[in-house]
């Protein structure tokens, strides 16, 4: 038995395989574009979440949580914590206000950010938003 | 070392190995908070460990990659660099912008950064692993553009080989992928999006030609095995790794408000995604069984071989494991992708830097290969890397398979916190091998410095590869 | 390469078989038999074309092997779930 | 890559041992021992080129899984699946097969062709191939648009999902297949193949086979079976 393997054959496969499958992600990617304004709850994108978003970037707490199971596995999912706190955005606030500056000894530490209220808002908006989303009703449940 | 210019490599090498021990280090220090929660908080809290790890993590493989093809390029193309001193220039200027970022996470808090780097012009801080401040990503595409010139015009000039062109296809990728970090809409499901285009086209798809093109240079070297053959074989391996990567990113779209249609792509073309990686294994020792030579040099090969084996556990294995939507539903999230990631990110891209190190840095110290006796040290320093990379895999997993059993596919689930009081004997033993990992790494630098009666005389019975 | 000849019976024997397993659409509850039968034909038609059109007929019995037996598994995939009552 | 032994067919005692250098010995050029000159391509060779061959089995295997999941999740909701499958046009689908059934007769025909130095009728089996796959391009997104203008859409439900998805990824690969034929067109007009280099040709040829297997596969599972 024997078998010709050419190194032509071989890359025409790779630039053809490739930019084949480019051209389908591209396709794609355009269609999810199209198909997302149901699905991502842009109509509660207000200023304030956006502004919420910020503060969540600028805080960097996906150095610790996961938003959508996206992030740092050492603190809770931050997706459905909306649900989780009783649909309820004061609790959320509260929660934040209130962690201890320099931490609970021996257990895992939120900081305290020592937001405004105006910002705990904002970080409040952010997350009922996210919660809101259609992520094909991911967490599992509510404990994230 | 055939150009003199190849010792640019030096440099990004010492910098790669010096970032990799300080990476393990703030790995230690998150390995030990996930036991005590508030060991060093609030002056080192967990995030900025994590930005820390995971920054240092991505350039010291930067660098590594870097290194690799200023030593891999000349001798590619068969020419000199096309300017070594731009080549010393962006280094001083990459490692300088790292290391101010670095001091910056520890220094200050996170916001206060964002604040004084003027973060609020154009917001792209806060993602992970693409914690840099704008400016910082800026100095990035700077270094990154000089960078690809300088290797570009060298290409340009010389011989152009398949593995210089698969190097460069992956470079250019890698340089014009990190382009989407600049990309933050508000509308957190298409910012999700494309942070995937940065980070999965990376280390699934452009990073796979760098690896496949670093270790078919490796191989040609120390097997003496044809070009022409490894180069199809090359080719092949390329050409699956981006035929399923591509694709494959469908696997992080399945729970980020993406429509459902991704959870039939995504696994379907995650499943194949294995398949580059097992060739890259049977590619290596296929090699090396039919070497034409015995080069003194074993270390490089025990990487060479190493590297398919630990790439294809840890992200085709470990991979499969989680990478099915009716799977990944339950393990998303969880200890699972933690497990998945140290073990693919050491097997694949930290052990094909230093194989490539393994390999050129005797050539550039000016001997063939090192000592008997210091090459021994540096595969005790392999394996002890190795096996406890293996131990912090299968920890993470039990860890991983407790959590979602016990938070969610259980009918009564706990909350976070408490599944994690549950599995922390999982995180003592994850640290205790991420201590032998340390220690490991400290064997393989040490194996640098040992005296003994170096080769210098290359033994090539059949004739040098070409 | 089969002759011309075979090539051309080959195809119009595939022609009518697709017809016949087309017919089977329009019934309205197909027993398994009949699932059975329209996937043999599928079957029969992708050897011919394994063998004759991309001449594996002589090829290395690894390959002849790997090709001819895709649609057979494939197809015993599809039967069982039709088998299998999974609701 | 195990280097095969090429051992002559006429093997008189002393099997030759060639093991396969590494650039490709093309198997077809006549092998000169000294006892006697083989015939041209011995028995035993795989068409085409081997990294076709793994690209076929890639795709084969990703079709392989698209197939299975469609079967398993039909048999979850059979109803929703009945119901789609009552949409489609089984004439269209039988249509687009036997078009598919004809061009790869025709490639296969243009393959013996240029073997047998006729490069003319090649060419014109190769453009009735091309066109054959051209009918199949137009009637397969007159059927897509019937549907689309319907409001089927892929994210309507699981049957459409899997309907747009399965058909789409393979009318991709058509019109992949279609310009690969069209390349080999071109090429065997300017006569790069002949009898002793024919392994592009055949590379593309088999590729084009395995597209339309692959539809006979899809046709009964998305068509006919319900």
């Amino acid at each position: 038995m024997s078998e010709t393997f050419t190194k032509t054959m071989a890359r025409n496969i790779f630039f053809g395989g490739s930019l084949f499958f480019i051209l389908v992600l591209l396709g794609l990617t355009f269609h999810t574009t199209k198909a997302l304004p149901e699905r991502d709850n842009r109509q509660n994108l207000t200023d304030q979440v956006a502004q919420g978003k910020l503060l969540w970037e600028e805080n960097n707490c996906l150095g610790c949580h996961t938003l959508m199971g996206e992030g740092a596995y050492f603190a809770p999912e931050l997706a459905n914590v909306y649900d989780r706190f009783g649909k309820n955005t004061a609790a959320i606030k509260a929660f934040i206000k209130s962690r201890p500056a320099n931490g609970i000894p021996g257990r895992r530490s939120m900081p305290q950010f020592n937001f405004s209220d105006e910002e705990l808002d904002a970080l409040a908006e952010f997350l009922k938003y996210v919660s809101e989303i259609n992520d094909a009703d991911w967490p599992p449940n509510i404990q994230g | 070392m055939k150009f003199q210019s190849q010792s640019v490599a030096m440099p990004y090498f010492i910098a790669a190995i010096g970032l990799f021990v300080g990476q393990i280090l703030f790995g230690l220090i998150m390995g030990l908070q996930y036991v005590m929660g508030d060991f060093l908080f609030p002056e080192i809290p967990f995030n900025v460990a994590r930005m820390v790890h995971t920054n240092l993590l991505i350039v010291w493989v930067l660098f590594g990659f870097m290194g690799a093809s200023y030593y891999l390029i000349p001798e590619e193309s068969q020419t000199e660099l096309f300017s070594p001193k731009l080549a010393i220039a962006m280094f001083w200027i990459f490692l300088v912008a790292g290391a101010l970022t670095i001091v910056g996470y520890l220094a200050v808090p996170y916001a206060t950064l964002a604040e004084l780097t003027g973060n609020k012009l154009l917001p792209t801080m806060g993602r992970e692993f693409l914690e840099q401040p704008t400016i910082t990503k800026i100095g990035i595409v700077i270094v990154a553009l000089a960078f690809i010139f300088n290797v570009g015009m060298t290409v340009l000039k010389g011989r152009k080989t398949a593995i210089s062109m698969v190097l460069m296809i992956g470079l250019v990728g890698l340089a014009v992928l990190f382009l989407f970090s600049f990309y933050n809409p508000h509308n957190i499901v298409l910012d999700k999006m494309f942070w995937w285009w940065v980070v999965h086209l990376w280390v699934e798809g452009v990073w796979e030609l760098i690896l496949g093109a670093i270790l078919a240079f490796v191989l040609i070297k120390i097997t003496g095995v044809d070009r022409e053959v490894i180069e199809k074989w090359l080719y092949m391996i390329v050409a699956m790794a981006l035929i399923t990567g591509i694709l494959g990113m469908g696997h992080h779209y399945f729970w980020i408000g993406t429509p459902e249609y991704w959870q039939l792509i995504g696994s379907v073309f995650s499943a194949l995604e294995p398949i580059p990686f097992f060739m890259m294994t049977l590619f290596a020792f296929n090699m090396i069984n039919q070497r034409r030579r015995e080069h003194p040099n074993k270390a490089a090969a025990l990487w060479a071989m190493g590297c398919g084996v630990m790439a294809f556990l840890g992200a085709g294995v470990w991979g499969f494991l989680h990478t099915l939507s009716p799977v990944n539903y339950y393990t998303h999230g969880s200890q699972v992708t933690a497990a998945h990631g140290h073990m693919a990110f050491y097997g694949a891209y930290a052990m094909v830097v230093m194989c490539m190190i393994s390999y050129s840095m005797p050539l550039m110290r000016g001997r063939i290969a090192n000592s008997r006796q210091a090459q021994v040290v540096e595969m005790w320093g392999f394996w002890l890397m190795t096996v406890s990379m293996v131990f912090i895999t299968l920890f993470l997993t039990g860890a991983g398979i407790l959590q979602v059993w016990l938070q969610r596919f259980s009918d009564a689930p706990q909350s976070f916190m408490a599944v994690q009081d549950q599995i922390a004997i999982f995180y003592w033993l994850r640290e205790l091998a991420g201590v032998f990992f340390l220690i490991g790494l400290g064997v393989y630098i040490w194996s640098f410095f040992v005296e003994g009666e170096e080769v210098t005389v290359d033994n090539t019975a059949a004739p040098a590869a070409a | 390469m089969p002759t011309y000849r075979l090539s051309t019976i080959l195809w119009l024997v595939m022609l009518a078989l697709t017809c016949i397993a087309a017919y089977f659409a329009e019934q309205p509850q197909l027993s398994l038999t009949l699932i059975g039968v329209v996937l043999f034909i599928t079957v029969i038609k992708a050897a011919m074309i394994v063998d004759y059109f991309m001449c594996l007929r002589d090829a290395p019995l690894f390959w002849r092997g790997l090709l001819m037996a895709y649609v057979p598994l494939v197809s015993l995939i599809i039967t069982a779930t039709y088998a299998i009552d999974f609701s | 890559m195990s280097q095969q032994l090429l051992s002559s067919s006429t093997s008189d005692g002393n099997s030759i041992d060639i093991a396969a250098q590494d650039d490709e010995v093309t198997e077809a050029a006549p092998i000169n021992t000294e006892s006697n000159t083989i015939a041209y391509a011995p028995k035993g060779r795989l068409p085409g080129d081997l990294a076709m061959w793994f690209f076929i089995l890639a795709e084969l295997t990703a079709f392989a899984l698209l197939f299975s999941i469609y079967a398993v999740v039909r048999a979850k909701n059979p109803e929703m699946f009945a119901e789609g499958q009552a949409g489609l046009d089984i004439r269209a689908g039988l249509a687009n097969t036997l078009a598919l059934l004809s061009s790869s007769f025709f490639v296969a025909c243009a393959v013996a062709s240029v073997e047998a130095g006729r490069k003319g009728r090649a060419c014109i089996e190769l453009i009735a191939a091309i066109s054959m796959g051209a009918f199949y391009v137009v009637v397969k997104l007159t059927e897509y648009s019937h549907s689309i203008s319907l409001g089927y859409d892929i994210t309507t439900n699981a049957f459409y999902q899997f309907y747009y998805l399965l058909t789409a990824f393979h009318f991709l690969h058509v019109v992949l297949g279609m310009l690969i034929l069209i390349y080999i067109t071109l090429r065997v007009h300017k006569g790069a193949y002949s009898d002793g280099n024919i392994q592009g040709m055949e590379s593309g040829a088999c590729y084009w086979h395995m597209v339309d297997l692959l539809w006979l596969v899809l046709f009964p599972l998305v068509y006919v079976l319900h």
